[in-house]
């Protein structure tokens, strides 16, 4: 039997379930403009370094960043579907989802990882440590940069968003959601979804740049 | 607005009621409450000595200014005084100030509610704040930074001096407040009572909804800049760095983009508070009431766009100064609307001279000035000379202590009874406002003189002829804080010793005032009907 | 909560449109655009992002409250990217001539 | 420039035309005396500081209406004592409510006739302001180039002409001047309050600004970006010549090659003098024993300095190079380490100039060097027999201070 989750001073359940749900929207608000200082800097050294740039996306990989898109996309299908069957009291079915979003998660970090350790094999380092091709070139260096500080960041995110999933999953093992009430599990898959949509954002910046 | 049954006459003193400072109070009850009512308090203490804290840094810095030669301290410890008072007085008193304090402690009680929307992030909004002064207090022991509370790189990743820690200090505060906006933003929304539309919302209410919009939304954008400092600082990573081709132009970009929404973070919540008092002892509808509506959240979302009049002599393009120059003036019309409403209010109302009244006129003057050589700033070519120089120290300072230190008082000799039960000297507190306000205006006024003489900022020694005019203003800096030490005391005293008040003690409409002060421990019984506008005292009969 | 109109099978079709969008840009991204690779990239990109806040977010079925926060959100963030840019952008160096080092 | 032509087109209607000039004159210098502003001395000081009159005016003008509202009401709609009670009239009540004030709201057409007007008028501020802050930044084309480098707490001036100066900007009177900023290594800003002028020299990039002196005078150059320790004492001295004279000295600097406007006849220790200021070293070195940013030159040369691991070290010529090439090696206990290397700055010439001059600074005959205790670092025998017999010029120790 579910608990109930009626805290105190609310009502009822629909408006503790908007309230939390306007609060997670206003936190991602906060994440987005976090980032938009990332994409800022992003766009005016582009604007003043667009030759090193073009030149710095050719040393990406671009198949690699591809199936990373692929992965988090059908990663936050699984999220939304999760959420969809565990309101159908699926939850058997719903904890499989949760955990298909979760192994494509880790999915994604391995490929990061794996892409991390090609460009440190290459001299690719952040900063003042960078010692690959076209070293010489300021646009370059700062790309690359960029791209560890951004690519980084939303690993990081992801990181979180896994923790999250793999505490939505041991709730709905608990039996915690249903039909009644899935707000949290909703909530976590607005998460999920939101370092999904920054991750669809960086993909054209760092490897489509021909 | 009061419940609909005429308020009940107060509890007789001595019988001891039940509220949320007696209800329980042992250290646990305390360390882990989820009352709004007590976390305002906690705000409230670890906010006063903040402030204590920041002023001893301030009168240090006027007394090494009294000569032009360096006698009190070396340059590197002065440049690391004035660091410190930047960062504590910006964020560990005016930012979490009146929205920590009052607003967490009014704002349940105006709207009509048992309590904030998320009371556990309220606590955890509490501890960030803590750990974080914790961690710029540790910052400062350790050396503290010395690149101005701006952090400018390149200077900035070069300094000796321990950065990181006070910059990891400033980042858990800034989470701190995103908390606390985020809380009100839902609490606003969704927990208001029965009849209380948005255009019903007390102006205080309003004022915190702007600023919490702009603590939501502004401060990550402050993380993500001290997160590049750092990382600069500790691993040349370079963003910033022009030996590796970066732009130091773009981080003052990223940093004013937060902080100027950053003052009117400060100033906002103390606008609030003076909407709140002004209105009270005129016993009269407030002049404009949409006006200042409209205002509040114009200034929190116009305010987003007039970053760049702080680097008008930075190297920033001649076009983008144009640009900032011509939406700062736009901002400027929203504070002007909100003067002339206050102003309004007065008239054919009943005034009673209290002492959040005198506050209210402090604030009034020194915030039209500091409001108005902010429209003389922002005409450019008038910057070019004054940028970096006394002139804008003086101005920030009669918005910040002028305006939300005036605020501050204001609210807190106008919700003191409220929020403690007591009342405290009227007399005593009225000498101490003048006493505050006067301090204030020998202190800041020689400033802009300064600024107008050419004076730069920050300067440990400087050329002989400005020493008259930092004489004054030192000893102007010593009333200011002989003033605000007593206040701290009398209100102290009257902590324990002031007569009890009554739950209405100004006789006042609104649902704070229907309650008993100290209010109970779940604020109302049950949830209050609201059938008229605030401030609505012509259809009451008072005098 | 409003009505769940939202199936599984419109999930399935969301989907898959955001993988066809996904081959769509890396197939635009070998056609020579020239300095119309980004925008349209870019382009490609918000529409995604659009269809993931319909329907994976449910933003379709929720009161205008959260679409007034999307919006603010994102006046701000294309508020700071346009002025920081518009700075690089006119920002005339100045002639000079060779300065004796 | 639009300020000025209204202010004098208005005032000049009249047929006593010279009367109005000297009133308007007169009104200028009352409100620079008023509000401390430093004298007009380029051609933009002046319309700048005529904008921020009127600025300064309007805002007295409103700040004394907000005061007189104030006053009036206070004075009208005051209410002795305190407010006794509080009862609000239930939904349907319908009883007139006696003693309660008006309800009164703003006049809609007030509001916004107010509202549209401010605006208007900080859109008029903003209009002047930014044609001045325009004309203020881009130079004219015939303008002389100077390139100025901000280095940590010292301002370098090179002239395209050759001659490189630190401390010293020497410029023509009457003729336009553009100055090229940058800085090695951390945000600088060039500020002259005279001229109205500050730029932000920021390194990795070139920045600009312009300003023509009116008359010759001397006037100081101040750093309003804080760059770290030295902040405050990172200043320069603007030294407007008549256009000859800056002629005359621009040939004779680039001759020489040695900064030194009159060295013919000049003792050495003279020359070093004028060396100290002009490489800054007065900046942060006294002279007459008094505590600066940087030990005293007062009776430093042929003494024992104690270093900051305790060390001692004899102060001879080759200490006193040592400590300008590579500043950081020795410090001595009690000062910051916050001198910039002169290397490739200072000439062997002006070095033995300089030492020349801190000799003649210090009272303590050469031999008593010989003493060295043991473990000390000893002089450098060489050193102390190959100085030539020091010119018993008399010890010039007025203080040295920057030309006001």
């Amino acid at each position: 039997m579910p608990t109930t989750h009626h805290v105190a001073h609310f009502e009822d359940l629909a408006k503790q379930g908007h309230a939390a749900r306007l609060g997670m929207w206003l936190f991602l608000g906060s994440e987005a403009l976090l980032f938009s200082g990332l994409f800022t800097l992003y766009a005016a050294y582009r604007n003043e370094y667009t030759s090193d740039f073009a030149a710095g996306a050719q040393l990406t990989n671009l198949p690699l960043g591809t199936i990373m898109t692929a992965v988090l996309l059908v990663s936050s299908f699984f999220m939304a579907f999760a959420l969809a069957t565990a309101r159908q009291e699926r939850s058997r079915v719903s904890i499989a989802a949760l955990a298909t979003t979760f192994l494509l998660g880790i999915v994604f970090l391995g490929l990061k990882a794996t892409e991390y350790t090609m460009h440190f094999r290459d001299g690719i380092f952040p900063g003042a440590y960078y010692t690959g091709p076209l070293g010489e070139r300021h646009g370059v260096v700062l790309f690359f940069t960029l791209y560890y500080i951004m690519t980084g960041l939303h690993a990081l995110h992801v990181i979180g968003g896994l923790v999250l999933v793999g505490w939505l999953a041991r709730r709905t093992r608990r039996g915690d959601f249903g039909e009644a009430w899935s707000t949290p599990l909703e909530l976590g898959g607005l998460y999920w979804h939101f370092v999904d949509i920054i991750w669809l954002f960086l993909w054209p910046l760092f490897y489509l740049l021909r | 607005m009061t419940t609909t049954a005429s308020p009940r006459p107060p509890a007789p003193a001595h019988v001891e009621t039940k509220n949320y400072l007696n209800a329980e109070t042992t250290f646990r009850s305390w360390a882990t409450t989820t009352d709004h009512k007590r976390i305002g308090v906690l705000f409230l203490a670890g906010v006063t000595l903040s402030a204590m804290l920041g002023g001893t840094f301030a009168l240090l810095l006027r007394l090494e200014l009294l000569t032009p030669e360096a006698d009190v301290m070396t340059a590197m410890t002065y440049n690391r005084l004035f660091t410190l008072h930047g960062v504590v007085m910006v964020w560990l008193f005016m930012i979490p100030a009146i929205p920590g304090a009052f607003g967490n402690f009014m704002v349940p009680l105006m709207i009509g509610a048992r309590d904030v929307a998320f009371p556990r992030l309220n606590l955890a909004s509490f501890y960030f704040y803590l750990s974080g002064a914790l961690l710029v207090i540790a910052g400062a022991i350790a050396g503290g930074a010395d690149t101005g509370w701006t952090f400018y790189p390149p200077y900035s990743a070069q300094t000796p001096t321990a950065l990181v820690p006070v910059l990891a200090g400033v980042f858990v505060l800034g989470i701190s407040s995103t908390m606390t906006g985020l809380n009100f933003i839902v609490t606003i929304h969704t927990l208001r009572t029965a009849g209380m539309t948005w255009w019903r919302l007390p102006l205080f209410v309003w004022a915190i909804y702007a600023t919490s919009i702009i603590l939501v939304l502004a401060t990550p954008v402050l993380g993500l800049s001290l997160l590049l400092v750092a990382i600069d600082h500790a691993f040349a990573l370079g963003v910033f760095n022009p030996a590796h081709g970066g732009d130091p132009i773009l981080y003052q970009h990223l940093f004013w983009f937060y902080s100027h929404p950053a003052v009117y973070i400060m100033i906002l919540p103390a606008m609030g508070v003076i909407s709140e008092v002004v209105p009270a002892f005129s016993r009269k509808n407030v002049f404009s009431y949409r006006g200042i509506v409209i205002a509040s959240v114009g200034i929190a979302l116009v305010g987003f766009l007039t970053w760049g009049h702080h680097m008008f002599t930075s190297g920033m393009s001649a076009f983008d100064s144009g640009a900032f120059g011509v939406l700062s003036m736009f901002v400027a019309i929203f504070s002007a609307i909100k003067v002339f409403t206050w102003v309004g209010t007065l008239y054919r109302g009943r005034i009673t001279l209290s002492t959040p009244l005198l506050y209210f006129f402090g604030f009034l003057f020194l915030f039209a000035f500091g409001g108005m050589t902010g429209v003389a700033l922002a005409s450019t070519s008038l910057d070019v000379h004054w940028h970096d120089t006394y002139f804008i120290v003086a101005h920030f300072h009669f918005i910040m202590v002028g305006g939300t230190m005036m605020g501050f008082m204001a609210g807190l000799h106008f919700w003191f009874p409220k929020m403690f039960g007591r009342l405290y000297s009227q007399r005593l507190s009225a000498v101490v406002a003048l006493l505050a306000i006067s301090g204030f205006i020998l202190t800041f006024t020689p400033q802009f003189l300064l600024g107008n003489a050419g004076m730069p900022r920050r300067y440990h020694t400087y050329p002989a002829e400005y020493q008259p005019l930092n004489i004054i203003s030192t000893i102007g800096s010593w009333a200011i804080g002989a003033g605000l030490l007593i206040g701290l005391l009398y209100l102290l005293v009257a902590l324990w010793r002031g007569k009890p008040a009554g739950s209405n003690p100004w006789n006042l409409l609104g649902l704070e005032w229907s309650i008993s002060s100290p209010p109970p421990p779940h604020n109302f019984e049950e949830p209050p009907k609201v059938w008229q506008e605030p401030y609505d005292y012509w259809r009451a009969r008072n005098d | 909560m409003t009505g769940r109109s939202i199936t599984v099978r419109t999930y399935a079709w969301v989907l898959l449109a955001l993988l066809l969008l996904t081959a769509a840009t890396l197939l635009l991204s070998f056609v020579p655009l020239g300095m119309f690779h980004m925008p349209v990239a870019l382009l490609i990109a918000a529409a995604k992002t659009v269809l993931i806040l319909l329907y994976f977010m449910h933003v379709i079925e929720q009161r205008y409250t959260i679409r007034v926060v999307l919006l603010v959100a994102v006046l701000l963030l294309g508020s700071l990217i346009v002025l920081t840019v518009a700075d690089t952008a006119t920002r005339d160096v100045p002639f000079h001539p060779p300065a004796p080092e | 420039m639009i300020v000025t032509h209204t202010l004098s087109a208005v005032f000049q209607a009249g047929p006593h035309q010279r009367g109005w000039a000297d009133v308007l004159e007169s009104v200028n210098e009352f409100y620079r005396r008023v509000l401390f502003l430093p004298e007009q001395a380029s051609t933009v000081a002046a319309q700048i500081d005529h904008l921020h009159y009127l600025e300064i005016t309007v805002m007295f003008a409103a700040a004394g209406a907000i005061a007189l509202a104030v006053i009036i009401f206070l004075a009208r709609y005051h209410h002795a004592g305190n407010h006794t009670h509080i009862d609000l009239l239930d939904e349907g009540d319908t009883r007139d409510p006696t003693l309660a004030t008006p309800h009164v709201n703003a006049p809609l057409v007030l509001e916004f006739g107010l509202y549209a007007g401010l605006f208007g008028l900080f859109v008029l501020f903003w209009v002047l302001g930014y044609r001045q802050y325009v004309e203020l930044l881009v130079p004219p084309t015939k303008a002389i180039d100077i390139f100025v480098t901000g280095k940590q707490w010292v301002w370098q001036f090179a002239y395209p002409q050759g001659p490189a100066t630190a401390g010293i900007l020497y410029v023509p009177a009457g003729q336009p001047v553009r100055i090229v900023l940058t800085s090695r290594d951390v945000i600088h800003s060039f500020f002259v309050p005279q001229f109205r002028v500050k730029r932000d020299a920021v390194p990795g990039m070139y920045t600009e600004t312009w300003f023509e002196a009116s008359r010759p005078g001397t006037y100081n150059v101040l750093c309003a970006e804080l760059c770290g320790v030295g902040h405050s004492v990172m200043r320069a001295g603007v030294i407007v010549l008549d256009p000859q004279d800056f002629q005359r000295w621009l040939e004779g600097r680039s001759q020489f090659g040695a900064d030194v406007p009159d060295t013919t006849g000049a003792s050495l220790a003279q020359r070093g003098r004028i060396m100290a200021i002009q490489k800054g070293c007065a900046r942060c070195h006294s002279v007459d024993g008094s505590r600066a940013t940087g030990p005293t030159w007062r009776n430093l040369y042929g003494s024992w300095e104690v270093l900051e691991g305790g060390q001692r070290v004899f102060v001879d010529e080759a200490y006193i190079t040592r400590s300008m090439m590579e500043p950081g090696r020795d410090i001595v206990a009690g000062f910051p380490n916050v001198m910039p290397s002169f290397m490739g700055l200072v000439a062997p010439g002006e070095v033995s100039a300089l030492v020349a001059y801190m000799r003649s600074l210090s009272d303590a005959p050469v031999d008593r060097a010989t003493d060295s205790l043991p473990g000390e670092r000893g002089p450098n025998p060489a050193s102390v027999r190959a100085l030539p017999p020091a010119s018993p010029a008399p010890a010039d120790t007025t203080p040295v201070r920057l030309p006001r």
